[in-house]
């Protein structure tokens, strides 16, 4: 392993490679202690900024000023009566609060939060691990964090939870897409997909003045990667799979207790490690917004780092507050049609730039190089105006007989299943025999 | 001279693609057909004349570059025995094609159409005489099936099918098994001479010196494959379901010329071509041969039907004629080609002669017919003659042949002579049974009894005029055939000429010498 | 030296224990009073409708295909990463590569768009 | 990754031969935009564009082959793309023979005049038996993405042969296959039937590829490389543990053996010939198959040649295991769709027997190659034959339909007959010829028992085809039998093709042959 | 840890994929199975890779991994419109062909 790493290790992967167990084991419990602060915080800010915005209190009875308000929330779930429906596949409705939980947490380990610092005599930087990968790492928990919510909705045995998750993972993973993209941008610039690194590589500034921060650089990038994490984590305006109004409380509809409260701090901790990315990825970390010394070593890291994760999510908050929600289609063409496009069209003109930049190409070869791009671009823009073509000629594909709850309430009396089968079956078999017949 | 032997094969082809197209007209048709097969007669002629029985081993040769990858030749020529095969095919399908004039084919099926294939038939079955590229034997002796499955399946009685198929499945695998050795010879050649050769002049070179076990296993392969061909007897069995079920002429195709291929490929290929192994295998062949002529008299002795009773006695005399080829003496050789031509000729009288039997009396079973000789005389004269020459009566030409096969045979394989002599007395006892069971005695048989009643007496008008002595057109095609039967059983020598240089060249590839001196040709 | 991926593990281990607890012990902590209703499908109130053993049985076919436009793209990604690592050394090589890579994807990414894949109804 | 971007450090661009590739990168790119024709044309002209187009690749596609051939090629072929591809004459002879072959297959896709509005279904996505699914069966149009499918299935073949290691070998086994799945699936009529063998073939062929990708891991742990090249030269060297090189060499040829449908691998064979629209039975059963044989031949001779006398027992038995399940198989079948795939069990043992005959100056490889040809020609034709006769249902495959055809078209009779005894093996078709260059390399490397076997396994098989022959010929139509239907141009093209090839084949296969043994894989 | 143990694994694992194509009968289970297997193949490649000290293994893995997820895609979709149409996805309802 040594030999392997040892070449390229980043410099902060150098000054994490001796930390004794100890350290680590305090970073840990650091973290996640950080994050369920974080959580209680953010549910407590939450409604007070939203209460501010709608020109209402808010919570304001438990603890200083309402500010214990989750706290009591969060107490009150465990004593609350923890229910199975009949239906429920036990092991898998027991297990998918936890498979949701465990990635959530695990996602922020590679965060950097603060550059070198003292702690307790040990040269060490504020940050669990720093991988050669770690930006993969926050990918590949969120993507585990799906299985989480599909699973909890499969394992309920009822219809809304079942729909709750299937669009959930849905949304998941059509946002992460487009999350994925805009992070390759940045990757290009860093060569190197360690968020040490990354942060490290925007620490100075530039013309003078400006903070080389990718999200000035590649504010596309940044642009895209924002509104992908919003609906990465379902929050309003995309939280579809918990529309109350449509789907009751989607795929969480049929936890209660401290099951439905792993499912609350899941999604809490994951607005987090999102924001913190953004912050890691787009604005220069822990970085002061101007370079040097001042405020800009050991533990001031923490400062800048917080403030700029707390203003991502009063941007979630914000957004909450203002927005109302999308409808499903609309969500998905943006995702699809609009973010994933744009991102592929984005990393082009990038790596062309870029590549143009470091080769010191020829003017020829820059403007065929840019024509091919331009031409991509073009090809998109033209042939893809969203001109619905009405198949005039297609057969309509309606009638799926999916077991959605009947319109007119009333209650089947077998089960569908076996009408289907009833009803169906001969004209098929007869199908099938008339064939059969032929040979 | 040798554009004759090309004509030889092109002429019924073009007489075939003419008779296709008159599918529409049988009298047209058949019509054609004869001229295109009396032109391919006079062809022959015309061969005999240009061939020098004096001259090289092969003669009037062509050769053509086909498949020069693998040194494969359209080559063709021919010696004496290929001459006499030819000859003899050239001198039947006329016959065959006379005989079927009135023949009626199942529902459906045009005379063009069957007169195609039967000229197909011939220019195939001429040129695997003729051909001496032993890639192109092979092939030919594989195509040469063809034609004679549909005769066979589209034309024939009621299990006309099966007897198809067997036929086909038979043969095609005997020639699989062949094309392994000839691919075994051919990669030998390739190793001696640095280049594969298929050309059989130099194959013989070649193969000949191979060591034993090779030679045995090469030997085999092709044994397998003329032995299916002409039948001996443990692979006999397709021979009477074919015969039994094909049209009347194609029987005579069949019994008389496509299994002489069997012989004649033993006398071509096996003997030159690998010396030692066919000495060293030649007590086993014997004895399937001697088997082939009890089990063949035994089992045509017992027969009920016409039309295997047929295939049987041909089991009988192919026994004799390998009895003939295995035994090594340029006597016994000479006897067996000629036997070859024989049993063409007086089999393939008897084989028409009987067809018009059955037209006349609607079923092949011997047990129909009785008392014949009263109704139609003529006919049974006919039957009278082809049976005498069939157990070669002296006179008749076969008799020159199965003597010249016994003394021949005796000096060296006396057993086998004796066992085969039985054989002789079986075939007189089987052909005179046939004779008087049908010919003499009380009238047998609805319509026999009917037709001697008299016009109109049964209801019948059909069978009943189909009824009488040989027609005019019956008598047309068999009378060549008994001048022949009678001229070469009194003055054999013109083909006995042009066989013996040939037996004789066999027999010295083969390395063996006459222990008795009767070199008649020379 | 510790392995670099020991801390992720402990991290893991952590937050699996949590809530691993969690769950566990939520049955015990809370109040058991449990009745038909409660334990039945949540269907706002009324009866609900029946369901299959486990798993709800089918799934419209519009999250099938968003599934396998996913998979389609996500392995995409995994190759632009790493060529966006090496985008600089590859130089000109690489990006005419990525160019024809994504053009290609592009070609049935138009493709999907254009026979109604990504439209949701 | 930072090993990678060590690595890239050294990265240089390939050097690629674009002459040598051209054909490939044709059909791929022509398959590429075959694509977004799909998506960019209005319905009603998608078929007659993405025919054209298909048509115009192939032409092209060939015209560069040939450009290349006679213009810049050098003796010994050459490596191109980092070594991953190798363009020598035997690749060249297979890209060729695929070109033609899939011209044929794209004629019998496009034809509409068979069946009204082609073999496969409009909209694939419909349920069978519903209602849309009775309304669509009236309508004329077709999914045209077939044409896609098509030319990216040859994209993946014509990689697949000429591939120079084992990575590039699999993905181009996915991207051949990967569209046959799903081109199984879209028949026409019996949609059920086809869905099923599209399951089938897909289940099977994931499964054989999955052995092939295991293989290929134990080969790379074996020689530290999956070229070809490099696994020679490893097994050359003694100091290695012979059990990863054997592992490994068993499951990559069972994953090959697969998709060549040979053996004992041969069960998706019958179902997926049976189930598939019968135009992609027709490419499936001959590209597919010379691909599939392409790429074992080049693996066998180039890889593992060395090391012949540890594996030739067992593809020795393999081929001897293919062509008795074929022929005896074959006895039992009533449907002539399933007798074919049967055949072609016993055809790939013969095949299989001329793919492990190493001789040393390459006859058995241009001896395959030659027999891949004459099979793919004849097969199309044969299958173009079977789309013709039809009833009410669709095909009339069974074989009691076909009684007495003879008396109804005796043309399609005729031209049928013909191409049995040519799958027979009967002289003066290319099928002899075929198996005659076979035999003749497998008895000059020594496999004469195999020869020998062979040849019987022949005459069996060639008992059931003289039974359609028999059937065609000497039985009484049934009353109410098929029609057969009169073929369009491009049907009758297609028919005409294959039959034609499978004629002069037999009479001059010279500048064939020849043309197939002009040189050997690079090594 | 000696890359041996890897080596078992994945052979382990191939293994349990190919019995489980074989005795499982819905198509979806022996569809997985074949991905299990794929994956398998994925840890043999990396670790050979470990062992050999290249790359290539690994990118053959990204290369396995592409061709897994083609053919998950191609797979359901044709496992899906079966599945429609006969409620259900068992291998041993797919009866019309047989011998």
């Amino acid at each position: 392993m040594t030999k392997y790493f040892a070449a390229e290790i980043g410099d902060t992967a150098k000054v994490l490679a001796d930390d004794p167990i100890w350290l680590v084991l305090i970073k840990v419990v650091g973290i996640f202690a950080f994050l369920v602060v974080m959580t209680l915080f953010m549910i407590n800010w939450e409604r007070k900024v939203v209460a501010r915005m709608q020109h209402r209190p808010g919570p304001n009875r438990v603890g200083p000023n309402g500010w214990l308000q989750s706290l009591a929330d969060g107490l009150k779930l465990a004593f609350k009566e923890d229910i199975r429906p009949v239906l429920a596949d036990k092991w898998v409705f027991f297990l998918a609060p936890v498979i949701s939980c465990i990635p959530a947490f695990l996602a922020f380990s590679v965060i950097p939060l603060a550059g070198e610092v003292n702690m307790f005599g040990e040269q060490t930087a504020l940050q669990l691990v720093d991988l050669p990968v770690g930006v993969l790492v926050v990918l590949a928990c969120s993507s585990l964090g799906v299985y989480g919510i599909v699973l909890s909705g499969w394992a309920s045995g009822s219809p809304y939870p079942l729909l709750g998750a299937l669009r959930s993972a849905a949304q998941v993973i059509s946002y992460e897409i487009a999350m994925g993209l805009s992070i390759v941008a940045v990757i290009m610039f860093t060569g190197s997909m360690s968020t040490g690194d990354i942060v490290g590589a925007q620490a100075h500034t530039v013309l003078g003045f400006a903070p080389a921060w990718f999200g000035l650089l590649l504010f596309p990038s940044f642009a895209i990667y924002v509104v992908s994490m919003v609906g990465e984590t379902n929050r309003a305006p995309f939280d579809l799979p918990e529309a109350e109004s449509e789907l009751v409380g989607g795929f969480h509809t049929e936890y209660s207790s401290l099951k439905f409260a792993l499912f609350f701090l899941a999604e809490y901790v994951n607005m987090v490690t999102v924001s913190a990315l953004a912050t890691t990825l787009f604005l220069g970390g822990y970085h002061a917004p101007w370079s040097g010394e001042f405020m800009n070593t050991g533990w001031w890291g923490l400062l800048w780092f917080i403030i700029k994760t707390l203003a991502f999510l009063f941007l979630f908050i914000w957004l909450r507050g203002t927005l109302p929600r999308l409808r499903y289609d609309q969500f998905m063409k943006l995702g699809w049609k609009v973010l994933v496009p744009t991102s592929l069209v984005w990393i082009m003109a990038v790596a062309v730039i870029r590549t143009g930049a470091i080769q010191q190409l020829s003017t020829a070869q820059r403007l065929i190089a840019l024509g091919v791009v331009v031409g991509l671009v073009l090809l998109v823009s033209f042939l893809l105006p969203d001109k619905k073509v009405q198949d005039t000629k297609g057969v309509p594909l309606a009638g799926s007989g999916f077991p959605v709850p009947p319109l007119d309430l009333a209650v089947p009396k077998s089960a569908p299943k076996r009408k289907v089968k009833v009803a169906n079956l001969p004209k098929e078999t007869a199908a099938v025999t008339t064939g059969k017949e032929a040979e | 001279m040798s554009w004759v032997l090309i004509a030889l094969l092109v002429v019924p082809l073009v007489g075939a693609l003419v008779v296709a197209f008159l599918r529409k007209d049988d009298k047209k048709a058949k019509l054609v057909a004869l001229a295109f097969s009396l032109v391919e007669l006079v062809l022959a002629v015309l061969l005999w004349t240009a061939y020098d029985p004096g001259g090289s081993r092969l003669q009037l040769e062509t050769k053509v570059d086909w498949i020069p990858a693998f040194g494969v030749q359209l080559a063709f020529g021919i010696d004496g025995i290929a001459l006499v095969m030819i000859a003899v095919i050239a001198l039947l399908i006329p016959l065959v094609i006379g005989a079927g004039w009135t023949e009626k084919l199942p529902a459906g099926r045009s005379q063009g159409g069957y007169l195609a294939l039967i000229l197909v038939q011939e220019s195939v079955t001429v040129a695997v005489f003729a051909a001496t590229d032993v890639f192109l034997f092979y092939v030919l002796f594989e195509v040469m099936l063809i034609p004679m499955y549909f005769l066979i399946g589209g034309y024939g009685g009621a299990r006309r099918q099966y007897a198809a198929v067997k036929f086909f499945l038979y043969s095609f695998l005997g020639g699989l098994i062949m094309l392994a050795s000839a691919i075994g010879a051919y990669a030998m050649a390739s190793d001696e001479l640095g280049k594969g050769t298929f050309d059989w002049a130099t194959l013989v070179t070649v193969v000949r010196d191979a060591d034993p076990t090779t030679q045995t296993w090469l030997f085999l392969g092709f044994f397998l494959a003329f032995a299916i061909k002409a039948p001996l007897v443990p692979f006999h069995t397709w021979l009477p379901d074919a015969a039994a079920e094909a049209p009347i002429g194609v029987t005579v195709i069949v019994v008389g010329i496509l299994d002489k291929v069997g012989t004649f490929g033993m006398l071509r290929y096996l003997l030159p071509m690998f010396p030692e192994a066919s000495k060293n295998l030649a007590p086993y062949i014997l004895v399937l041969a001697v088997a082939g002529v009890l089990y063949g008299s035994l089992l045509a002795t017992g027969q009920r039907d016409m039309k295997r009773f047929l295939a049987y006695v041909s089991i009988a005399h192919f026994g004799f004629i390998a009895l003939g080829i295995f035994a090594f003496t340029s006597q016994a050789g000479v006897g067996s080609v000629s036997y070859m031509l024989n049993h063409s000729i007086s089999t393939g009288m008897l084989i028409l002669v009987i067809g018009m039997v059955i037209a006349r009396g609607g079923s092949s079973q011997i047990s129909d017919y009785g008392g014949m000789s009263k109704v139609a005389p003529l006919l049974a004269g006919m039957l009278l003659i082809s049976g005498l020459t069939t157990l070669s009566l002296p006179g008749t030409n076969s008799f020159v042949s199965e003597f010249l096969v016994l003394i021949g045979s005796f000096p060296t394989q006396p057993v086998a002579t004796i066992l085969a002599t039985v054989g002789m007395v079986l075939a007189a006892l089987y052909v005179l049974w046939l004779y008087q069971r049908m010919m003499t005695g009380p009238l047998r048989g609805d319509a026999l009894v009917a037709a001697a009643a008299g016009p109109g007496a049964v209801g019948d008008p059909e069978k009943k005029t189909a009824i009488g002595d040989l027609t005019k057109r019956e008598i047309a095609v068999l009378a060549p055939l008994v001048v022949i039967v009678l001229a070469l059983g009194f003055y054999p020598q013109p083909v006995l000429d042009v066989i013996t240089p040939t037996v004789g060249a066999t027999l010295t590839e083969v390395g063996v010498t006459d222990p008795v001196s009767v070199q008649e040709g020379k | 030296m510790l392995d670099p991926y020991l801390p992720l593990v402990l991290m893991f281990a952590l937050a699996g224990a949590f809530a691993l607890f969690s769950v566990t012990a939520a049955p015990y902590i809370g109040p058991r009073r449990y009745n038909k209703a409660k334990l039945d499908a949540y269907e706002c109130g009324i009866e609900p409708s029946p369901q299959p053993v486990v798993g709800g049985g089918r799934m419209p076919v519009a999250y099938y295909l968003t599934a396998m436009l996913f998979i389609l793209f996500d392995i995409e990604m995994v190759f632009l990463y790493p060529f966006a690592v090496a985008a600089d050394k590859l130089g000109l090589f690489g990006l005419v590569e990525i160019v024809l890579f994504v053009a290609t994807v592009g070609f049935a990414y138009i493709y999907v768009w254009r026979r109604g894949g990504l439209d949701w109804n | 990754m930072n090993l990678l971007v060590a690595q890239a450090q050294q990265i240089e661009a390939p050097e690629i031969h674009y002459g040598a590739i051209a054909p490939v990168l044709i059909v791929l790119g022509a398959a590429c935009i075959s694509v977004l024709l799909e998506a960019l044309l209005p319905k009603h002209q998608r078929w007659a564009v993405q025919l054209v187009l298909s048509l115009l690749t192939l032409v092209g596609a060939t015209g560069a082959l040939i450009l290349y051939a006679v213009s810049e090629r050098p003796e010994q072929g050459v490596a191109t793309l980092a070594g991953t591809v190798a363009v020598d004459s035997p690749s060249l002879f297979l890209w060729a023979t695929l070109l033609v072959l899939a011209f044929g297959s794209v004629l019998l896709i496009a034809d509409r005049s068979v069946e009204p509005g082609g073999a496969f279904v409009a909209q694939a996505a419909i349920r069978p038996g519903t209602i849309q699914d009775r309304a669509q069966a009236t309508k004329t149009g077709m999914q045209t993405e077939v044409f896609p499918l098509t030319l990216f299935a040859l994209g993946g073949m014509m990689t697949f042969v000429a591939s120079n290691d084992l990575l590039t070998m699999f993905i181009a086994l996915e991207v051949m296959s990967l569209p046959l799945y799903l081109l199984c699936g879209l028949a026409r009529r019996r949609r059920l039937l086809s869905q099923e063998a599209a399951v089938k073939y897909f289940l099977l062929g994931a499964f054989a590829s999955a052995f092939f990708l295991y293989g290929v891991a134990l080969l790379y742990g074996y020689a530290g490389s999956v070229k070809l090249s490099s696994i020679a030269a490893a097994a050359a060297g003694t100091d290695r543990s012979d059990t990863l090189l054997f592992a490994g060499f068993g499951l990559l040829v069972v994953g090959l053996l697969f998709k060549a449908a040979v053996g004992p691998f041969h069960a998706w064979t019958p179902d997926v010939y049976q189930g598939a629209p019968t135009p992609v039975t027709a490419f499936m059963a001959a590209c597919t198959k010379v691909a599939a044989f392409g790429g074992i031949l080049r693996v066998i001779t180039v890889a593992f040649e060395n090391t012949q006398w540890e594996w030739r027992g067992v593809l020795y038995g393999v081929a001897v295991v293919s062509m008795v399940i074929g022929a005896v198989l074959g006895l039992t079948q009533t449907d002539v769709k399933r007798m074919i795939a049967y055949s072609s069990v016993a055809h790939a043992g013969f095949l299989l027997i001329g793919s492990i005959a190493l001789v040393p100056d390459g006859e058995g490889v241009s001896a395959t190659m030659f027999y891949l040809l004459a099979y793919g020609f004849t097969t199309i034709a044969a299958f173009g034959i079977v789309s013709l006769v039809r009833n009410s249902d669709g095909e009339a495959t069974h074989l009691s339909q076909w009684a007495g055809l003879a008396k109804r078209s005796p043309i399609v009779a005729g031209v049928f007959t013909f191409l049995l005894l040519a799958l027979a093996g009967i002289p003066l078709t290319s099928g002899f010829i075929g198996k005659f260059v076979v035999f003749s390399a497998a008895i000059e490397a020594g496999l004469t028992p195999l020869v020998v076997i062979a040849l019987v396994a022949s005459a069996v098989a060639a008992f059931f085809y003289l039974r359609v022959i028999v059937l065609m010929y000497f039985s009484d139509p049934a009353p109410d039998g098929p029609t057969v239907s009169v073929p369009g141009a491009f049907t009758t093209i297609a028919i005409t093709l294959g039959a034609v090839v499978t004629l002069v084949l037999g009479l001059w296969p010279t500048f064939v042959l020849d043309w197939a043994g002009t040189g050997t894989f690079l090594s | 840890m000696t890359p041996t143990y890897y080596l078992l694994l994945s052979a382990l694992l191939f293994s349990i994929g190919a019995v489980g194509v074989l005795v499982r009968r819905n198509a979806i289970v022996v569809f997985m199975c074949v991905e299990l297997m794929l994956n398998a193949v994925n840890l043999t490649l990396v670790t050979f890779a470990r062992i050999n000290g290249s790359l290539d293994g690994q990118v053959m893995a990204f290369f396995v991994m592409v061709v897994a997820a083609a053919e998950v895609v191609v797979g359901l979709a044709i496992i899906m419109s079966i599945f429609r149409t006969r409620r259900s996805a068992s291998v041993d309802d797919s009866s019309l062909l047989k011998y």
